[in-house]
């Protein structure tokens, strides 16, 4: 229960060493407690490290932890795992204070008082299944069941799909906002219709010599930045020859357009409309040594380079010098990003972008795009997908038409995520009995009826398969680096031990004893791998090399070519984009984005990711609005004055950054803050830029178009100084001398 | 006459205050002493003697010293594997077994402390060539451990200067202990 | 006060008239001020040990909290003690300075302000060695400074200027008490023989017994000549370390090679202010317009004047080699303190330290009381700013401008400001009533140097050599 | 134990480079040191005052005006000068240059007169203003092989020191000198781009000898003769 027990058997060598002072030992008595029974992994005053896999985003980095006498001290990168190869975030490097985070819900609890009452009673965790079992087993159908998930680690989506499957219940739905603010859901379709594949490509930064980013923020949230980031250091000074060039292309300049070479401030949502003039004038004007250009010409039959130039707000000089250095680069790849998602032309766009990698024949090649892997093993095939928004709508639609009677909540915080116009708040509401298994109370979890805090990622088993992969087939190993803090538990074993009490069908799905058990039977198929970099015989081998090498990956590495699909011979589309407001009374077009440290506001509640500075702003500790040196000007404000943004759905207070890297008729406010429940450190901090959201989709891909809505601006004249790093005198010049 | 006086009032004042500070140093330098020197009360009366006698090596229960900064304290596990047989009807013994059935750790209270801001490691000093007696007495001959020296940094330097000139250099550096 | 003092042939007559004095009347003169104590002395005490023991608390609740209670950042790690502390030493140069090497050349007017000066110095020097401490924060790690022998073998950095003013500080302020010691003996004396009561026991402690024995007499003069001597060299040098505290480092504008002087001066201009200031105000205070007369305060006002003369030819050195380097953190702090957010802080400090010179050219002013207090004032209030601006000025900027600071102070700090400048205050008025304010002997010896002859009919006042 | 002495024999200079052309900003190192040295948390009040605590930072400077703006980063830690400022104006030793080149902050010496706070050019020196906070149960992470820091003190980057010890106890213990990139501190160990490495300047044949000697290689406020041990490489232009 408390940390007191587990710490119980371990020496306390910090014991009261908050009183240091020079007295001998008996001026105050420190209890040496000996082990009763001495375990062998447990070396006193020395340091023990696990492999394990990070959960702070979806990208599953491997990751080793240092445990000195049962406490973890420090995250850092697993050198062996394939996908980060040693390095790891800011976020991954915080991730200690999930587990050490004093506001963790530590044990079951159900809120007696009403949701939203924060009046909880702990229950014992026998008593918390029967109440679940109870409330499942009384369900008219199971259809009535909804499961709601969030960055879900791969063998708990298998687990709660099987779960579903054998209640006969939907599926679980998956929403994260981090993952609508990558584009994931709009990347698989693409990925689909362009690669006929489930698996995201890879883009071989570390080997190109061009890369025209269009909105993708690689070197900060976007799919593995550290991965990626690890790449863009080689692809500046690798042992690969010449430095690359990288050319950013969006309406704001994000860290990683401040890293490139170029940064093309185009009009937002027309991304696409310069990769299509791209496009044509490689076409037309038969650059690059591909002498594919006539079969591809269909492609822009549609496209006129004026008018992209025109919407796009990029003169045609630009386009052709751009087209030339793509078209004549051996290795040069154009990398569709999460922003382009953001937009109702999403799906399109992304498509257009893709497009010219075909284009340059750079598919499958060296420096191009290649395939992520699927799970080596049929049965990690089923790995945790996003859903589009348009499921996740259909199941507010559900809710609100009262056909959900219980309502499961894992890692999801939706009541944050979405915007309140898709009230999802309201749809709750309607479910009689909503479970949350999220380790804190967040604002969906303070809805919720029952609380069963799962362990933090440093206390749990799993396994993940990375997406976009690694250059080889590779699954990451979790594993407890330390035992439980508190009396939570593992929500797979929940499911498991609901499954048995409801028996029947949904005890046949989930025949397992317990997680580990069926972890073990998951990833049975690989034992025997050949391509195994760590050989083992034997089951209780393969287990053993998995924990303590952090998982399973080929020896050598695989590259995977996709091919291109039919896709390819129907012309492009050219599609204006749209957003909500009207440009009369809303002027700006409005930009959240997803912070560095904070990103999806998932690190709202570490101290460590707050007191981060933002790489551009240096701003820590709170949400500004960047505006245009224009735009501040015409609205009479400077730095630190608050200005009020107002959207048709919403509107927020913050203070001003007077941004020199974006354009005036953009603002662009980091997503992270404004949580109302969260953790001391998150609660009542800075605004939400997704209460200005609208609900609206991509009508192709179904994905949730974030970055379509208007806003204008008003000045309050209230001042508020933001937490800067750098000193506004200073004004960021560069060193005097 | 009143010049007299004035004298005498003069007089008696400086070596007044003067026999006061004395007393008050040396006072303080007693004291400390005594507190720096004196051990807490243990749980059970340990006698080191007994078991040194009957030839158990330090290593024997202070396992780690080779290979950590902490020597480490006996696991109950390791004094029941021998007291399981041997001195059972001891009563300090018994307090073990007692331990030992209840599954808890025997609260030894810690002898000698040093503040949170020095970092000491046994093995380089073992490794070095010294023996436990070196920095810890003659153990062999105490019951439960009373400290012979007050570890301070004096202490330490007294024998780190007079190591070799090209390893005193590095061993009298402040960054050796504090960090 | 608005009266304005006699003119030069006047003030002959008042030597005269000084000079015709006895003891008895002079030593009555001198003691009655200093026994009686009206109401308005007790409520002046009141007041400011009431500042005093608010500075106190301020300075507890700073040990207590941390230094974070003040208004330091990162890079403004210096800020009002710093500048209280420089202003202070800075005030105890003038006194030890004026009697001393008045002393020395055997100026006869210094006699009557010698002991008001020395004092000024004692308290001063007090005052400004309170700073270190406060400043440390954890003021009980205060004794690490001090060399002493210790089984660590660890000492002190003599490298470091703060051990350089440990030692000059405590030099100055000890040889400086015992230079005001000696010349209160014979005084001592006289107050025993004419008090009772507390009063007596006090004072036949503190005259050690004097005597006034032709070899006592003797041995007094041997000490105070070699004080004189002994003192300046140490006054000079307290000042010019004050100044390397911030020349050393190479934090741009301290790091300069005309600090030393340019403190030294400026020490000696705020100094010389004061004393004027604290003389107007003692003589109103104590009725001691007998002793403390025109000549005083002419001579006082001229030397002021040099020294601010001084003072300005150092400040416009300093600044005109500053303004044609050119460094770009230097261009910065001159245009903040030309049109920046110095500006207020820098118009002030020019009008303050130069408005002075002219007015004290008059001599008129340097006689009129009322007058030369206000120009005295200002003189310091020029000198408190200057240290403003050369402390948290320069801090406030450095080579990298991702760097730069603003400073805000707070209620902690300008509480434990202004305890010093009461605490000083308060121990100065308590000093007056204790101890005789014009060194009796030193008028009587004066006074042996004016005996009256007859010539012809009328009397004529002749000057005697002695010492 | 086979010659100790001899790794005794060459002192160590650490020394870090910080590629500029690699780094993206990201603030990993950042966060890794405050995981890895009981760096404490400011809070928003403080850290806008000018009293945040971490040990690197990352300048950030814009270029240019709108469209061709570009902003570069700039990590800069204490850059364990080779005549360092801070080193003599310490009263008390609590600064000072040890055998290996490092400018030593010995934290239970320092008495806080913020001297060396002033002297610092790069001013990467923080202070500890308050007693620092750790809420229950954080103090599971303080890392027990740095000293958690008391108010009133100095503190500022120190390589690691800890990392540094821990890996030359263990080359002594086996005879050895510590290979090239064995030591590697918080930051360095995180940094996804590899853009600091460090290592040991005396060693002509070290990574970092090797990209000191690069024509990229500049110092930071060289011309103050500071001789810093931290080397930056300047960032790259590609043209087309």
């Amino acid at each position: 229960m408390t940390p007191r027990l587990t710490r119980r058997d371990f020496i306390k060598v910090g014991a009261g060493t908050a009183v240091a002072t020079g007295l001998g030992s008996a001026a105050r008595k420190i209890l040496l407690e000996p082990f009763v029974r001495p375990p062998e992994d447990v070396l006193p005053g020395q340091a023990t490290w696990y492999a394990s896999t990070c959960r702070q985003c979806a990208a599953g980095c491997g990751i080793i932890v240092r445990v000195i006498n049962g406490r973890a001290k420090k995250i850092e990168g697993n050198p062996l795992h394939p996908l980060n190869r040693g390095k790891l975030c800011a976020r991954g490097q915080a991730g200690l204070q999930v587990l050490y985070n004093p506001d963790r819900l530590r044990n079951a609890v159900r809120q007696t008082g009403g949701r939203g009452s924060r009046t909880f009673e702990p229950l014992y965790w026998d008593a918390a299944l029967d109440l679940l079992t109870e409330k499942i087993g009384a369900l008219s159908d199971p259809g009535r069941l909804a499961f709601l998930g969030g960055l879900m680690p791969d063998h708990l989506y298998r687990l709660a799909s099987l779960f579903c499957d054998g209640l006969g219940a939907p599926p679980p739905v998956i929403f994260d906002l981090h993952s609508a603010l990558e584009g994931r859901a709009t990347a698989d379709r693409l990925s689909k219709a362009f690669f006929g594949s489930d698996e995201l490509p890879v883009y071989d930064l570390a080997h190109t010599e061009v890369v025209l980013s269009f909105g993708a923020n690689f070197l900060e949230t976007w799919m593995s930045p550290v991965a990626q980031s690890r790449n863009y250091g080689r692809l500046r000074q690798g042992p690969f020859g010449g430095r690359g060039l990288l050319v950013q292309i969006e309406p704001r300049l994000s860290a990683t357009a401040a890293s490139a070479d170029e940064w093309i401030p185009v009009r937002p949502g027309t991304e696409a409309h310069v990769a299509l003039a791209l496009g044509r004038i490689i076409v037309e004007e038969r650059l690059g040594h591909v002498g594919s250009h006539r079969s591809y010409a269909v492609l822009y039959q549609d496209v006129e380079v004026g008018d992209m130039a025109q919407a796009s707000d990029v003169s045609v000089e630009t386009l052709r010098r751009l087209a030339r250095v793509f078209a004549d680069a051996d290795h040069a790849v154009a990398i569709p990003g999460g922003y382009l998602a953001g937009h109702r032309n999403g799906l399109a766009g992304m498509l257009a972008v893709q497009a010219l990698n075909v284009l340059a024949a750079q598919v499958g090649r060296e420096g191009g795009v290649f395939l992520s892997h699927p799970a080596p093993a049929s049965a990690l095939a089923q790995t945790a997908r996003v859903d589009t928004f348009d499921r996740v709508g259909d199941l507010i639609a559900r809710m609100r038409a009262g056909e959900v009677d219980v309502l499961m909540v894992h890692g999801a915080n939706p009541i944050f995520e979405l915007p309140a116009a898709a009230g999802f708040a309201e749809a709750v509401s309607h479910v009689p009995f909503v479970v949350s298994f999220n380790s804190f109370v967040d604002e969906t979890a303070i809805q919720a009826d029952l609380l069963l805090p799962d362990h933090s990622y440093l206390e749990s088993w799993g396994y993940q398969v990375p997406a976009p992969g690694a250059d080889r087939p590779v699954v990451s190993a979790q594993q407890p680096v330390v035992r439980p803090l508190y009396d939570t538990r593992a929500t797979a074993d929940v499911l498991l031990a609901l499954a048995s009490r409801l028996g029947g069908p949904a005890a046949a799905a989930l025949p397992w004893v317990d997680e580990v058990a069926f972890l073990e039977s998951s990833l049975g198929e690989l034992v025997s791998s050949s391509l195994s970099a760590f050989p083992a015989d034997t089951a209780g081998d393969f287990w053993a090399v998995w924990r303590r090498s952090g998982g399973w990956w080929s020896e050598k590495e695989i590259p995977r070519e996709p091919e291109v699909t039919s896709v390819v011979e129907t012309p492009l589309r050219v599609v204006e984009p749209t957003s909500e407001g009207d440009s009369g009374s809303y002027p700006f077009l409005l930009y959240p984005y997803p912070s560095v440290s904070l990103s999806d506001g998932r690190g709202a509640n570490l101290p460590w990711l707050q007191e981060t500075p933002d790489p551009m702003t240096t701003v820590s500790w709170g949400t500004w609005v960047e505006l245009h040196p224009e735009t501040a000007r015409s609205l009479g404000v400077v730095d630190d004055d608050v200005v009020r943004v107002v959207s048709p759905f919403g509107s927020l207070e913050a203070p001003v950054v007077v941004y020199p890297g974006i354009r005036p008729d953009v603002v662009a406010i980091p997503i992270g803050q404004g949580h109302v429940d969260y953790g001391r450190f998150a609660e009542r901090r800075g605004g939400n830029p997704l209460a200005l959201v609208a609900p609206v989709t991509d009508p192709d891909s179904g994905a949730w178009a974030w970055a379509a809505t208007r806003v204008r601006l008003e000045a309050t004249g209230r001042r508020k100084a933001l937490a800067r790093l750098e000193s506004l005198e200073g004004a960021g010049r560069e060193s005097l001398r | 006459m009143k010049a007299s006086n004035g004298r005498r009032g003069f007089a008696l004042l400086w070596p007044g205050l003067s026999l006061v500070l004395v007393v008050l140093v040396v006072g303080a330098a007693l004291l400390s002493r005594r507190v720096a020197l004196a051990a807490p009360a243990q749980p059970i009366a340990f006698p080191h003697r007994l078991h040194a006698n009957a030839g158990v090596p330090c290593l024997f229960c202070h396992p780690n010293a080779m290979r950590s900064p902490i020597a480490g304290l006996p696991s109950v596990q390791r004094c029941m594997g021998c007291h399981a047989y041997v001195e059972r009807g001891n009563p300090e013994v018994k307090k073990i077994a007692q331990y030992w059935e209840e599954e808890k750790p025997i609260p030894w209270a810690r002898v000698i402390l040093e503040p949170d801001f020095v970092y000491f490691s046994h093995q380089p000093h073992l490794s070095a060539g010294l023996n436990c007696e070196t920095c810890h007495g003659d153990v062999a001959s105490m019951g439960t451990y009373q400290p012979v020296a007050r570890m301070d940094m004096g202490w330490c330097l007294d024998c780190h200067l007079e190591q070799p000139q090209e390893d005193a250099a590095r061993l009298t550096d402040c960054l050796t202990c504090h960090r | 006060m608005s009266e304005t003092l006699p003119t030069a042939e006047a003030q002959y007559d008042e030597r005269v008239l000084l000079a015709k004095r006895k003891d008895s009347e002079i030593n009555q003169a001198v003691l009655q001020p200093m026994m009686q104590t009206g109401r308005g002395f007790w409520g002046l005490v009141a007041a400011l040990s009431a500042i005093v023991a608010w500075g106190v608390f301020a300075w507890g609740y700073l040990i207590y909290w941390g230094i974070g209670v003040t208004g330091k950042n990162r890079p403004v790690y210096w800020t009002l003690f710093i500048t209280t502390f420089v202003f202070w030493i800075g005030i105890s140069h003038a006194g030890t300075m004026i009697s001393a090497v008045l002393r020395l050349l055997k100026a006869d007017w210094r006699r009557p302000i010698t002991r008001g000066a020395e004092a000024m110095t004692a308290f001063a020097l007090m005052m400004a060695g309170l700073y270190p401490l406060i400043h440390l924060g954890r003021v009980w790690k205060f004794y690490w400074m001090i060399p002493y022998p210790n089984n660590r073998f660890m000492w002190p950095n003599f490298q470091s200027p703060l051990m350089w003013d440990l030692v000059a500080i405590s030099t100055y302020l000890i040889g400086s008490t015992l230079y005001l010691y000696l010349a209160l003996i014979p005084d001592m004396a006289m107050a025993r023989d004419h008090t009772d009561g507390l009063r007596y026991r006090l004072y036949r402690m503190l005259a050690l017994g004097w005597r006034g024995t032709e070899a006592e007499w003797h041995k007094l003069h041997r000490a105070l000549g070699i004080f004189s001597v002994a003192i300046i060299p140490i006054f000079l040098s307290v000042h010019s370390i004050v100044s390397w505290d911030f020349a050393v480092t190479v934090q741009p504008r301290w790091h300069s090679t005309i600090f030393a002087p340019y403190f030294v001066v400026g020490a000696i201009y705020s100094g010389l202010a004061a004393l004027a200031t604290i003389l107007v105000i003692v003589r109103r205070g104590m009725r001691l317009q007998e002793f403390l007369r025109s000549e005083h305060f002419d001579s006082l006002g001229k030397i002021v004047m040099v020294a601010g003369m001084f003072w300005t030819y150092f400040w416009f050195a300093g600044f005109l080699v500053e303004w044609y380097g050119n460094e770009p953190v230097i261009r910065e702090l001159i245009r903040q303190e030309v049109s920046g957010r110095l500006a207020p802080l820098f118009y002030l400090q020019m009008t303050a330290n130069l408005v002075p010179i002219v007015l004290l050219a008059f001599r008129r002013i340097r006689t009129t009381p009322a007058a030369l207090l206000g120009a005295t004032l200002l003189v310091n209030v020029g000198m408190y700013t200057e240290r403003l601006l050369i402390v948290i000025g320069s801090l406030q900027r450095n080579d990298i401008p991702f760097n730069w600071g603003t400073y805000r102070t707070t209620w902690v700090e300008v509480s434990i400001v202004a305890m010093t400048f009461a605490g000083f205050v308060l121990l100065y008025t308590l000093f007056s009533r204790v101890v005789p304010y014009v060194p009796v002997w030193e008028i009587k010896e004066g006074r042996l140097r004016y005996t009256m002859r007859r010539i012809g009919r009328l009397l004529v006042p002749t000057a005697a050599e002695i010492e | 134990m086979p010659d100790v002495k001899a790794s005794a024999e060459r002192t160590p200079r650490w020394a870090m480079a910080v590629d500029l052309d690699r780094c993206t900003g990201c603030q990993a190192c950042l966060v890794a040191c405050h995981a890895e040295n009981n760096v404490p948390v400011a809070g928003e009040k403080l850290a806008g005052y000018g009293r945040w605590m971490h040990w690197i930072i990352i300048d950030r400077y814009w270029e240019g005006e709108f469209p061709n703006v570009r902003a570069r980063f700039m990590p800069v830690m204490c850059q364990q000068c080779g005549e360092a400022p801070c080193e003599p104006v310490c009263p008390v030793f609590a600064t000072y240059h040890n055998p290996e080149g490092l400018n030593a902050q010995v934290y239970n010496r320092c008495i806080g007169t913020r001297f060396c706070g002033n002297a610092c050019p790069y001013k990467v020196r923080t202070f500890n203003w308050f007693r620092p906070e750790f809420p229950e149960p954080l103090t599971e992470q303080l890392n027990p092989d740095v000293t958690v820091r008391s108010r009133g003190i100095m503190e500022k980057c120190t390589f690691c020191l800890q990392r540094i010890r821990a890996v030359e106890m263990e080359a002594r213990a086996a005879g050895r000198r510590p290979a090239d990139g064995e030591i590697q501190p918080a930051c360095v160990q995180t940094c996804p781009p590899e853009a600091l490495v460090f290592g040991d300047l005396n060693d002509p044949e070290s990574r970092v000898s090797q990209l000191a000697r690069s024509h990229r290689s500049f110092r930071l406020l060289d011309e103050l003769g500071a001789e810093p041990a931290v080397i930056y490489l300047k960032g790259g232009e590609t043209n087309v």
